[in-house]
């Protein structure tokens, strides 16, 4: 798994990651972890979405598109959301999509979604941590990488 | 003993003991609940404050920590978790590791045979506490 | 059963119920049969044909026609009345101004297998029972239906009419069909297995947007592969994840719409199996969410905008399945 | 032509400790539509702030990126710099270069690369912001306050007093809550009762205030200025309106054994009770778990006893739906369970007690009428010990569930106890074991020395290790660190300070009101320093111990200033929204119904709308519209519609998809 990225040193893969992070619960969250100084890769890059149920499948196909390894997709905890049903819908969505995604025979790891609330610094820490090492582990997006567009 | 032994020895007994003294809030509810502690010149509290000084030569040369039950009543009552008896455990291994230290010579034995003794207690003794 | 439809297509536009007939026009050969509106008895009696080559679902265009003043008459095949439904549900069509002539069908007939079957200069094909009678410059031939039948009739779903306002010809039932053996047995392979086929598959696609422009689901105002401001407007297929994205989106677009009446695969070039990817999202929904049959009813209902407190967690996906 | 300028702030050493700032600034300055690019200590500070304005007017700038701490933190503080320069205040992105970036990474390389990404990605999305223009919704003036004890009384009373209406919910059968449980209060000793009764009076009385006790909120629905709250109001099997409180059933009642709550299970009351004598509403309520006539249709003395016919055996819980501009959550708390700490031997002699229930047995009106008596033999003890920090700050993840907080409240009601100890008995020995004794409050400190110097009581620094009872005898096993030796006492009793957590329904209420909360179940603030009375969730307040441990001066300030918070909102006849909300394109509008069917809000309706086509005929189709007072901006729909005619304004899919294409650049 000694594979060359942009963004990593010569020989350590350091996987992209992108993480739509909802406002009210994950995003805060992620703050959390900020404020308890709670380490994880800085792979992860967050965007900040007013609810789980604003991310459109499309950006996360996207993500893969321009080169992400692994895209997570964070919300408050089913029955939580701010918007009282948001993440429910973006639940069904998005276990569609990655079952679809699965069907298609890209690798289950590189998607994921997770509930975590705006108490749950440390969940947010673990939870970063693990997925970045699950796609580090996956390394390379391979079976995506001529799903890209490398111009 | 130097401060750089002193340091050398106070880490050797973290590391076995996995204990960290910081987390001590110094409440003392591991020597209030010690059954031991009048058989002890020094208290589980002051394991923990003197392991955290790098006072560990004194600990390793008394006898209180031979007088420790090890009935872990400080680890279960410790509101932060410290776990004393763990550290009186690694400064025990810590002085009975130590290399020549022989704590168990032969001509010990005849002044504490028991004729109730199992042979086996006598053999394990002198592989345990002989170098 | 041509003939019934006919009198009754020139009944209907006479007495002024309709004011045209959606159905098949003949083509140049048996075989290429073309949805067409007729606005006369003369031009019925023209072109107007039912032929087991009619595989076209006229439910796509009644969004046009039914945007005119007046009723229009239309054809519809038990699966093409599931579409019918979802588009009403959809209010893409307006109800009142269709008349629905439910029409027996007993599986259309796919061109290709007749050809590899060596069958040349076809003139004509009629059901016969079990068997289909060909019709050839050469003589004619009778051969087993299941031997010529295009794939998505093998596996038909349902035989029933579920909106019509008048019936021709037998009502069948709801079947129990085996469709989702195919996307069983992909799901069965390991995830290197899917991913080669698929790009096996989707590499031929061309982008020539038939799939698209034949789905009943895909009736947008305006697709998303066409607006410029989408930022996936409509490009040659410039490398592979430009076909993967374009087929992944589109069948998500549909999903819990589509009612699997096989279009997409039916005038795909490339002969790529695209119902799979839309089988694929039904058979999820149904083991998710409970049995769902998009275009069963006029009710306003569908998988994805719906949900329950107590769904399955998207971790489900990792559970299942091979690798 | 995107006139773009980036601000890098340092967070003094919080940022640029890690990340380093200039190469940041360099970095944003190389990107396309960038035109001024700076790093400067504080940003939020009135110089940063000048520095924003006084750039947008010098360089004409057409959008503005903050890299700084959260969006969550200072968004709006910018916001409002940005629009004092008079630029739109949405043509501001803030890029979180703090708890995304240089707090969680601990190498200067790996934060200054990513924040330099994070950097890029909101300018990418900054030269696509769109200026928004909020719009307003009206408020209902009206407040809910739920929790009855003295900070929602307090908040009920300060906003009703304000003009504006209030509604108390009280799940129990009286208001009054803990305080009405105490005996007297610190420092200055006066009688909690005589204090706290006039107020639950005058809330009772206040035209303003409806008192809805042993009740529950069970459902909320809608957003700030326009709440829709559903009560269950617990059938109480007393007509309220008709019961006059004359106690007569509650003494002929068969059912006798009941455990007290109200004095904490130390005394008996019958099945159909007044939980205490000044309790507000002052009737009647039956204990349906108690009733035999409720259980088995046998008895109905209390009707047959009732002059006024108030009983009503039928009653069912019934459901009110109200509407209110603000909500405010003054729920409590309560002590923990402390059956884990068994070393106190808590469930093996009643002479063990928490604090609370020594309130009790201290109280005229408590199970000894106020006689300090042995709850095991009745007799008087001669030498108590008290415990500190029982359950309170003990190590994160501890095996005994206690808390890892302060309590905070301890330290003064047990200096209390035991000085009234002494004062009434001064007989009796009293020790008080403590780890720290803190006493930061008006009057603390002296009120402890006093406790110590005046009343001899024997403080001692070291912990309990072990109670032990024997014959009658509590044997108490301490340790006194400054003697360094080990205690042991024998005790008639042991009181414990038990920890205190917020009440068990505050967590199902945060989830109704979707107010967060943190790991402990205290309400979070809107921000910890500067808006402590509010919950992040807008038109939701926070009130009392809800928020964490407070004292009873500090929970009526609060309460105070929560209601001074909800009356700043109800005295606004509307609200200016959210401007971020949903916008259809109706070219692009299919008239499928979707978005319809998922908004949450019901902000989406459809209209059948004429349209010019290019042949200048005109054509009629079904196009949806959003109501930008109703919307939320969650962004459901958006992802609902297949034509992408439905976008969020501020969060825009073209937004989104630059963010993602900047990261993955």
């Amino acid at each position: 798994m000694q594979v060359n990225n942009s963004t990593g040193s010569k020989d350590v893969f350091r996987p992209k990651i992108v993480a739509f992070c909802c406002n009210w619960c994950s995003y805060a969250g992620a703050d959390l972890a900020g404020t308890n100084r709670l380490n994880y890769p800085a792979d992860v890059k967050i965007i900040r979405v007013p609810c789980s149920c604003r991310v459109n499948p499309l950006f996360v196909l996207q993500a893969f598109q321009r080169g992400a390894d692994g895209v997570i997709i964070c919300g408050c905890h089913p029955g939580d959301c701010h918007y009282t049903s948001g993440n429910y819908y973006a639940r069904r969505r998005m276990t569609l999509l990655f079952s679809m995604l699965d069907f298609m025979g890209i690798e289950k790891g590189r998607t994921r979604v997770e509930w975590v609330s705006a108490a749950e610094g440390a969940k947010f820490a673990d939870t970063m941590n693990d997925f970045v090492s699950t796609v580090t582990a996956l390394g390379e997006n391979r079976r995506l990488e001529d799903l890209r567009c490398r111009k | 003993m130097s401060k750089q032994k002193a340091n050398a020895l106070r880490e050797e007994i973290l590391r076995i003991s996995n204990v960290d003294p910081l987390k001590c809030m110094r409440c003392g509810k591991c020597s209030a609940t010690c059954p031991a502690y009048d058989e002890m010149n020094y208290h589980p509290h002051e394991f923990v404050y003197m392991v955290e000084r790098g006072a560990v030569e004194e600990l390793l040369d008394d006898t209180s920590i031979y007088r420790c039950l090890s009935c872990f009543a400080c680890i279960d009552r410790c509101p932060r978790q410290v776990e004393p008896a763990k550290l009186i455990e690694a400064v025990r291994n810590t002085c009975l590791r130590k290399q020549g230290a022989n704590h168990f010579k032969a001509d010990m034995l005849p002044g504490k045979l028991d004729p109730e003794l199992p042979q086996q207690a006598v053999v394990s003794a002198f592989r345990k506490y002989a170098k | 059963m041509q003939k019934v439809m006919l009198e009754r297509a020139k009944a209907l536009l006479s007495d002024g119920t309709v004011r045209a007939v959606l159905a098949w026009e003949k083509g140049d050969f048996a075989y290429d049969t073309t949805p067409a509106v007729f606005n006369s008895a003369e031009r019925l009696e023209k072109g107007f044909v039912y032929s087991p080559f009619c595989g076209a679902n006229l439910s796509k265009y009644l969004i046009k026609e039914t945007q005119k003043e007046g009723k229009i008459l239309v054809f519809l095949k038990p699966c093409d009345t599931y579409s019918f439904n979802q588009l009403v549900s959809e209010h893409r069509i307006k109800r009142e101004n269709v008349y629905v002539v439910g029409v027996e069908c007993k599986g259309m007939l796919d061109i290709e297998k007749i050809r590899e079957k060596g069958v040349t200069s076809l003139i004509s094909a009629s059901w016969e029972g079990e068997q289909v009678r060909l019709v050839t410059a050469d003589g004619e031939i009778l051969a087993d239906s299941s031997e010529l039948m295009q794939e998505r009739c093998l596996c038909c779903k349902s035989k029933k009419h579920v909106a019509y306002d008048e019936l021709l010809g037998e009502e069948g039932e709801v079947l129990d069909s085996n469709r989702f053996d195919e996307v069983a047995r992909l799901e069965a392979m390991s995830a290197k297995e899917r991913f080669e086929f698929w790009r096996g598959e989707l590499s031929r696609c061309i982008r020539c947007n038939a799939c698209r422009n034949v789905c009943p689901a895909c009736s947008c105002e305006k697709c998303i592969f066409d607006n410029p401001d989408s930022g996936v407007q409509n490009k040659a297929a410039a490398d592979p994840f430009e076909e993967n994205l374009f087929h992944v989106i589109r069948a998500f677009h549909v999903a819990g719409r589509c009612t699997d009446c096989g279009e997409c695969s039916r005038v795909c070039p490339e002969h790529i199996p695209l119902h799979l990817l839309n089988r694929k999202f039904i058979k999820d929904i149904n083991e998710l969410y409970g049995e769902f049959q998009a275009g069963e009813t006029e009710l306003p209902r569908e998988p994805l905008t719906e949900y329950k407190a107590d769904d399955v967690e998207p971790g489900v996906v990792y559970e299942r399945g091979a690798e | 032509m995107h006139r773009i300028g980036v601000f890098v702030c340092h967070c003094g050493t919080n940022i640029a400790s890690t990340v380093d700032v200039k190469a940041v600034a360099e970095a944003a300055a190389k990107e396309p539509g960038v035109v001024f690019s700076a790093d400067y200590q504080y940003m939020c500070s009135e110089a940063g702030q000048n520095l924003i304005k006084d750039t947008i007017k010098e360089k004409n700038l057409t959008g503005v990126v903050v890299c700084s701490c959260s969006p969550r933190m200072h968004e709006n503080t910018f916001r409002k710099a940005v629009s004092a320069a008079g630029l739109n205040p949405y043509l501001l992105e803030v890029a979180n270069i703090r708890e995304q970036c240089s707090w969680i990474h601990k190498d200067i390389k790996d934060g200054t690369e990513k924040a330099i990404v994070l950097t890029r990605a909101a300018i990418a999305k900054v030269v696509l912001n769109a200026p928004l223009v909020a719009g307003t919704s009206p408020v209902t003036k009206r407040a809910l306050v739920i929790g009855g004890g003295i900070a929602g009384i307090q908040t009920a009373l300060d906003i009703a007093d304000a003009g504006f209406e209030v509604d108390i919910v009280e799940k129990r059968p009286t208001i009054g809550g803990k305080m009405a449980q105490l005996d007297k209060t610190f420092p200055t000793l006066d009688c909690a009762a005589c204090i706290l009764t006039p107020k639950m009076v005058e809330a009772a009385q206040h035209e303003k205030i409806r008192i809805l006790s042993y009740s529950e909120v069970c459902g909320v629905k809608g957003f700030v200025g326009s709440f829709k709250v559903k009560i269950k109001r617990k059938a109480r099997f007393v007509k309220e309106d008709v019961c006059t409180g004359c106690g007569l059933c509650t003494e002929k009642c068969p059912m006798k054994r009941v455990p007290n709550e109200f004095n904490l299970g130390m005394d008996e009351r019958r099945a159909i009770y007044i939980p205490f004598a000044q309790a507000v509403p002052k009737v009647a309520v039956i204990d349906p778990d108690h009733c035999n006539m409720l259980k088995n249709g046998k008895c109905g003395v209390c009707a047959k006893v009732c002059s006024v016919g108030a009983i009503d055996y039928k009653a069912q819980d019934s459901f009110v739906e109200e509407d209110y501009g603000a909500i405010v959550v003054a729920t409590g708390f309560e002590p923990i369970n402390i059956d884990a700490y068994d070393e106190f031997a808590y469930s093996q002699s009643k002479d063990v007690v928490t604090s609370l229930e020594y309130e009790r047995l201290m109280n005229a009106a408590g199970p000894t009428g106020g006689k300090l008596l042995r709850p095991s033999d009745g007799k008087h003890p001669h030498t108590i010990v008290f415990v500190q920090c029982v359950g309170s700050r003990e190590s994160d993840g501890s095996p005994k569930c206690g808390k890892s907080y302060c309590s905070k409240i301890c330290c003064m009601y047990t200096a209390k106890h035991a000085m009234l100890t002494r004062e009434k008995y001064p007989d009796t020995e009293v020790y008080v074991f403590y780890i720290d004794v803190r006493t930061p409050g008006k009057g603390f400190d002296e009120f402890y020395r006093r406790a110590a110097e005046q009343y001899g009581v024997h403080y001692v620094k070291g912990m309990v290790g072990k109670v032990v009872p024997e014959n009658g005898v509590l044997k108490v096993r301490a340790f006194d660190l400054i003697a360094g030796e080990q205690l042991q006492i024998n005790a008639d009793m042991v009181v414990l300070a038990t920890a205190i957590e917020p009440d068990k329904t505050a967590r199902p209420l945060a989830t109704l009101l979707t107010a967060s909360m943190d790991t402990n179940d205290f309400f979070t603030e809107a921000h910890p320093k500067l808006r402590p009375v509010e919950s992040p969730t807008a038109g939701i307040f926070l009130s009392g111990a809800c928020q964490g441990p407070k004292d009873i001066p500090e929970t009526v300030a609060q309460a105070g200033a929560a209601a001074a918070k909800v009356v700043g909102l109800l005295a606004k006849d509307s609200i200016v929204c959210n401007p971020c909300v949903a916008h259809s394109d109706e070219k692009l509008c299919n008239g499928c119904s979707r978005c319809e069917r998922v908004c949450p809000y019901g902000a989406i309706t459809y209209v059948d709308k004429e349209f010019k086509m290019p042949d200048r005929s005109i054509k009629i189709r079904r196009v949806s519209q959003v109501n930008e007072a109703v919307c939320q901006g969650c962004g459901a729909c958006t992802v609902v519609c297949p034509s992408g005619a439905m976008d969020l304004k501020g969060f825009s899919t073209e937004q989104l998809r630059a963010e993602v294409d900047a990261i993955c650049k």
